[in-house]
């Protein structure tokens, strides 16, 4: 048995040298270009020799079967050696060309498609949901399984005007990077911190409580003789950060937890400087296993995207091109007062020209 | 055993062609009763549309402050298997390379540890071990540093810095993203395990301006390649695009941000002074432009999302810096940072907003950095100015 | 008399090809110890690099709180022409048209009571009548309304009104600019006249958007001519401008903000969907385009300068209304902002500011108007919504 | 003598109609099109007739004389016609297009000079100044003058690239519409109010006073047993909004005072939307009678905006082009601290994307 002497720590991850294939190593920094030869199929060229990604899908919440099947595919395909990306799909590093077509029939074969390349809708980048935590107001793995399920054709062809990225976030902490995707699915709280004034006062530090509001919403108070706190009802949007501070103030409330959905948002440079996603539909009530609601919701705005938008424009240049107000056109959405920024710099957004479409 | 696994809601979610976590995870169910019922309490969040998860408690292995999240079901009686439900965070290595060996040896570990459910990855870029008690913490660490492999940041700490994939499969990379987080993961050690911070702190590096690792939306420091000099153009190349078909002045000349492209036949012009490393046209033309010879980093401070102030992307702080190894410039810069924070910042504050707070300018004082055009899109606009210079009567 | 006016640093400004107010005001020195003895405090001013006067004072007309600023020397002994220096707002007629015999009266009139400075005009529009003494002020007024001239505003209530010279003598004036004006500004005496506002409240009124009169930067409520139709196109004279060797397509078609417009030979093809109406094309090709048949106006409210909140530009909250007398529509309007203000307001904040305070789709809400698309750059990207409808438990 | 009863209060203005020379009456919302005939010569042709309008500088700040000079020229070449522009020009409004060469000379012989159109700089919108208002920390009739003499070929030719607005203000409440100009000077404090405690008491009310502060640097206090104010030095930015409500607190310094200089803003919709004016330079101490250091400040700007912009690009325009990192370049402005906003928005010009110049 290790004694504590032996006990190690702060060694930091491994070295990622000696994961890298022979030809990445030796390619190292001197790529000259890389070309899609097909749906998920990328071929790198360097200075000394040519690799080929082949991109599989992955539910992201998986098992260490799952793994493990993968390192076996690696094995038999790559020489060992395999990556996963930015949004959790898995890279296979092939040496062998010839191994391309095999490869992507055995993952085919056991279900895994091949895809997310170019101007696809790659895997959605997402969080842990009813799977394990505590401030959702949705799930995550679900919402991905049926909208990925729903958008399919989108992984494994490259039609769409340019990348398309999904996100799904459980709640306003966003884990996922739901402020800045093409298409954002926010779980969202609608009602009040329930507060369980009998253990608040042990449970949490009053201050700290109360300044978690963004809102000011929270003010110190006494209830049957104990400390506790009271939200001003007209004051707080729900955001849950009281509950991230302080266990005795839970949003989950079935009946009013839902979804919310966002657009336009990118991060790449490429064109267009980066942008926040912004609200499309305020609220859609949840409704698993396989939320038909969200589902179409999304597979409208990505039909009028690809009908709509010119090549190479993102979500957010195409609506930006053609204005909000032919957005909410063309998807039917409906604008609302809610629509109508009203936090710290709402302001920004109100409409100070008369420049517009009719 | 598990033919008492009764969850028809979740069942639904084994249709359709996406890979089915449901599947995956009732291959391990038999196995093991974590899952199982973990499963089972899934079933009855889809059923009530709540999760039943209770806030999670401070745990953790020794000497550490952070890398595992506590994670205790509402309803341990109903569903024991979940009733401790930890997280650890195993620390990535640079761009998620592995080789079969490392993953199966990680498996193995968890198998032993664990529930044997994982994220690969999670959003922040580590290896995420999902479920497991709290007894199992300290045998799972002692494994895993056998191995050679750490656990990741949670809490107020450094968490645990990701990068693009950059230059080991990348033509685009302006500097070694991956030798870089490796090097401030270790040199940061300290600040990683030890939550010290006045809240999170998170770095992201991305080789070049298309930022495939979200650094400038979802890092508290991001590290952003870019070059000073000209794109480089291979004409000869050009020309093959424009005879292959492909409509080089409809899809990359109008597509330039600033207009300072032209194609003239068949060969391209590019005004470089006026380029701003946007990337599009070398996207697309990627046999025949690259990403410049003066190459490094333009560093943006502050992303982050809205709790509690409003989400933030990342502004510039230092619109370009050479990124060479070993790295001391990007150091000292951080201890300067971190120093800073100490002093100005408040508890359960992101950088980001004490930026906003402070100012800018201020931060910028404070870090010992000069003021450049380029940290704005304007210059301000109102009046209300502090001035700091005045003549005295003599 | 005068050989005593040492003045030499205004002197200086007598020098030069743009026309001097200190020869001007020279001219009148000798006539009016007033205009003297403000040369004199303004030549100490120039020497001492301050002003020298004291912080107005209330003066004004019998039940009016509104149309005159007062104004004291702070030296009276060193000047004492200046020692009462009061300003009188008189209210100008729609788009500063004037006969000379009116201007003449006018002289007349304040040559018999003030100083015979003035401006034509002030910045809110007003003519302003520049320096008099406290009981000069009814005698002036009566001489005024004798003629058919009344005060403007001041202090906190309706300011004047003011107008671009539109259909008078535009060829782009979406609606009567004058008439509206007179319309509102005899509508609204009471307000005018009678401070009981939270603050100042301005309007100004352009034809089209070109906004020759400031309304998106200088007018709490800014009405301006917008239509909505299609651009009225005469391809003869499109044909002329292109055969003048006018280059349409740099100057017009590749400036046009949305690029809906492009040149096929001599035809200009605009794709008036997409048109945002910025006025560009029209401004350029006179002859050959103009504004649409359905015309109306867009009205944007809470434009201000920075003190206190930061300066603002004025916002939509309608992007198209009929303007057609007896402008009822904009009465009632006006009335229910006001009613909203009285209400929501503070003491000394302008309506802006307090749109941004209670929130642009709560004030539409309260003077009951449809949110709409052209009133937001973009929704929210915050996720801080005040839901308000929600399910009850059955 | 007029009694009370005879008093009329609330007519308002005369109608306009009594005003307008009746070609213009005529045409009436009929206007079809018009020509800039020279600099400062419009012809406006409508359906039935057409009116030459003579565009004439002016001083804004005028005696009795001058304009009873201009009224005589109306008389003589206009039918007695004229009006004045939202920039304090004289428009001569003349049927009789043999008028306008005698009328131009006979206001060149007078000293007035003729311009103001198209791509022309025309009159400066500006303030009271020293002449007038007691909050000025500069001159505005002063700078109007020496600016427009350093500046004057611009007003009689339409060489620039667009319209060029200059707009004075001498402080900051901005009586001018110096927040949306190409180029603007403002008159700046840049020291703290000085505080009379002996008298505040007496002439403010201390909860407005304390209101009054953009940035709540002014807290009550008591000072030798008086009821008084201070004011906290490292949040007072010399706005002057306190002097305005309590004229115990002046904030006039002559050894401070002085002008700031801003570019790029401006306010029609053509092509961009309305956009504020962004500070140039912070601070040129006050210099008169003919401020050399301001005169030259804008000049340097103006012959830059002349030689780098395109035709019809406004100054904002010009510099969003090129970027304002170049615009400091070829201006030779010092970018400083100041520069950098530290306002309520101030994160919203931080630069959040990497799309930079070099
Ligand atoms: C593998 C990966 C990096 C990694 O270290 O894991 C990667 C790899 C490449 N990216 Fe990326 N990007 C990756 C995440 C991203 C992200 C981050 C994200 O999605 O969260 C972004 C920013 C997305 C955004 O703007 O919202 C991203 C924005 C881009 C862009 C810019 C696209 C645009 O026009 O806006 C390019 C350029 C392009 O595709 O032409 C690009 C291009 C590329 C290239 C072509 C670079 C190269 O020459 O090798 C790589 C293959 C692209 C492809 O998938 O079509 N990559 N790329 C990531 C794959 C994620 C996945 O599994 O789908
Ligand atoms: C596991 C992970 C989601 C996932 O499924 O991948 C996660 C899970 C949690 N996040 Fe997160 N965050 C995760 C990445 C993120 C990201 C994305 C990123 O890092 O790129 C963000 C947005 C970016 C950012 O940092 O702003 C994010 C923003 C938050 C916030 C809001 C912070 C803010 O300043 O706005 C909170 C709340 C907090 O810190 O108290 C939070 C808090 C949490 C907590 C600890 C819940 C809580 O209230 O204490 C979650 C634990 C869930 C659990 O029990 O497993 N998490 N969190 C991600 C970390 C895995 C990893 O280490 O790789
Ligand atoms: C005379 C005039 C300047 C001029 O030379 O033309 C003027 C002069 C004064 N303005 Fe003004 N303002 C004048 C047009 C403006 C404008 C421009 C406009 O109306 O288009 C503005 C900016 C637009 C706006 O309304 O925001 C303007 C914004 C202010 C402010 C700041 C208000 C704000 O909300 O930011 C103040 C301060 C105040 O109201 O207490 C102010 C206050 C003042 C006072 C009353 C001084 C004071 O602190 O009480 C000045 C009196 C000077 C004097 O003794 O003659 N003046 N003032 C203009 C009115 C003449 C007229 O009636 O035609
Ligand atoms: C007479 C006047 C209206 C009035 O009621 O007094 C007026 C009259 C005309 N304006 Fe204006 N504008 C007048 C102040 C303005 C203002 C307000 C201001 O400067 O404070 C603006 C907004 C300025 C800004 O954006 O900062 C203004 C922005 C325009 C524009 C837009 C220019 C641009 O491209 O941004 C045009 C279009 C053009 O010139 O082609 C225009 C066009 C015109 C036309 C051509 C309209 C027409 O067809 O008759 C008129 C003659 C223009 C000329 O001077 O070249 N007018 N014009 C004002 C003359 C002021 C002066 O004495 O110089
Ligand atoms: S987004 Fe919210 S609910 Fe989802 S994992 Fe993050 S903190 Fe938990
Ligand atoms: S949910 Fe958010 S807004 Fe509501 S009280 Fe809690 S912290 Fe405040
Ligand atoms: S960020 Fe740039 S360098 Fe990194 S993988 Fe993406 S394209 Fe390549
Ligand atoms: S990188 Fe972007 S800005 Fe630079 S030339 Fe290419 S498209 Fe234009
Ligand atoms: S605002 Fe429009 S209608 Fe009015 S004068 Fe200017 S161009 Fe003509
Ligand atoms: S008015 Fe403006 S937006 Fe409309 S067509 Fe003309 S230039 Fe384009
Ligand atoms: S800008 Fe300031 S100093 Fe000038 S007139 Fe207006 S209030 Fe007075
Ligand atoms: S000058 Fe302005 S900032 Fe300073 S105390 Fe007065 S109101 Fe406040």
């Amino acid at each position: 048995m290790a004694t504590q002497t032996e006990r190690r720590t702060d060694i930091g991850p491994p070295h990622y040298s000696q994961f890298l294939h022979p030809i990445i190593k030796e390619n190292y920094g001197k790529w000259k270009y890389h070309e899609t030869l097909k749906p998920g199929v990328l071929m790198h060229v360097g200075e000394t020799g040519t690799i080929y990604s082949v991109r599989a899908a992955s539910a992201r919440l998986i098992t260490i079967s799952f793994v493990r099947f993968m390192a076996g595919l690696a094995d038999k395909y790559a020489d060992g050696y395999l990556r996963f990306t930015s949004r959790n799909n898995i890279e296979f590093l092939l040496a062998n060309k010839d191994n391309i077509e095999p490869l992507i029939k055995e993952l085919a074969d056991n279900g895994i498609p091949v895809g997310g390349t170019n101007n696809a809708i790659s895997n959605v980048v997402h969080t842990q949901g009813w799977v394990h935590c505590h401030s959702s107001a949705t799930d995550a793995s679900g919402l991905v399984k049926v909208i990925m399920d729903d958008l399919f054709e989108y992984f494994g062809s490259m039609k769409l005007p340019n990348k398309l990225r999904i996100a799904v976030a459980c709640c306003l902490n966003m884990c996922g990077a739901v402020h800045c995707s093409d298409i954002a699915v926010l779980g969202v709280h609608r009602t009040l911190p329930r507060i369980d004034h009998s253990t608040l006062g042990n449970l949490c530090e009053i201050p700290t409580t109360v300044a978690s509001c963004p809102n000011n919403a929270i003010k110190p108070t006494t209830i049957e003789g104990k400390t506790t706190v009271k939200v001003d009802e007209d004051k707080c949007m729900y955001c849950g950060n009281c509950y991230t501070v302080c266990p005795a103030m839970p949003l989950a409330d079935p009946l009013n937890d839902g979804i919310s959905i966002w657009v336009g948002g990118k991060i790449s440079n490429a064109r267009t400087e980066p942008m926040f996603t912004k609200l499309a539909i305020p609220y859609i009530p949840n409704n698993p296993p396989r939320w038909p609601e969200v589902t179409s919701a999304i597979r409208n705005i990505v039909e009028i995207y690809v009908k709509n938008a010119k090549p190479y424009e993102r979500v957010g240049e195409w609506i930006n091109r053609i204005g909000w107000a032919k957005f909410f056109d063309l998807t039917g959405i409906e604008f609302t007062k809610y629509h109508i920024d009203d936090f710290r710099h709402a302001g920004t957004t109100y409409k100070r020209s008369v420049q517009n479409r009719y | 055993m598990s033919d008492d696994l009764k969850i028809p809601l979740l069942d639904e979610l084994e249709k359709g062609p996406w890979p089915s976590f449901v599947k995956d995870l009732k291959t391990l169910a038999p196995k093991k009763p974590m899952v199982r019922d973990l499963l089972r309490q899934l079933e009855k969040s889809y059923q009530d549309k709540r999760g039943y998860w209770k806030h999670g408690g401070l745990v953790g292995v020794l000497g550490y402050g952070g890398g595992v999240i506590g994670r205790y079901s509402a309803l341990p009686d109903e569903f024991p298997g979940v009733s401790h439900f930890h997280t650890i965070r195993v620390h990535q290595p640079s761009g998620w390379f592995y080789t079969s060996e490392a993953l199966n040896e990680l498996m193995d570990i968890w198998d032993a540890h664990g529930s044997g459910l994982l994220n690969m990855h999670g959003s922040t870029g580590d290896l995420v071990f999902l479920g497991t008690v709290t007894d199992e913490l300290e045998p799972t660490f002692r494994d895993l540093t056998a191995r050679d492999w750490d656990l990741g940041g949670s809490g107020s700490d450094l968490r645990t810095p990701s990068c693009c994939v950059g230059p080991a499969r990348c033509e685009n990379a302006c500097y070694d993203t991956l030798e870089l987080v490796d090097n401030l993961a270790h040199r940061f050690q300290d600040e990683l395990h030890r939550p010290m911070f006045n809240y999170k702190f998170k770095i992201k590096a991305a080789g070049c301006p298309n930022d495939c690792v979200a650094a400038i939306a979802r890092s508290d420091f991001g590290i952003i390649g870019i070059w000073k000099d000209n794109i480089q153009v291979d004409q000869a190349a050009v020309a093959e695009y424009v005879d292959s078909g492909f409509n080089v002045k409809e899809f990359v000349v109008d597509n330039c941000p600033t207009g300072c492209m032209s194609l003239e036949g068949k060969e391209l012009k590019i005004d470089d002074s006026n380029c701003v490393k946007c990337m599009h046209c070398i996207n697309l033309m990627s046999k025949a432009l690259s990403v410049g010879k003066e190459r490094g980093a333009a560093l943006v401070m502050g992303a982050k999302a809205p709790i509690v102030e409003g989400a933030l992307l990342g502004s510039v702080i230092i619109p370009f810096m050479e990124i060479e190894e070993p790295f001391e410039e990007m150091h000292d810069l951080l201890e300067r940072i971190f120093e800073f924070w100490d002093e100005y910042g408040k508890a359960r504050e992101r950088i980001g907003e004490c930026i906003e707070r402070i100012g800018l300018a201020s931060f910028l004082e404070q870090i010992e950095l000069e003021p450049l055009p380029q940290m704005v899109t304007q210059p301000r606009d109102n009046p209300y100015i502090f001035y700091e210079e005045y003549y005295e009567e003599e």
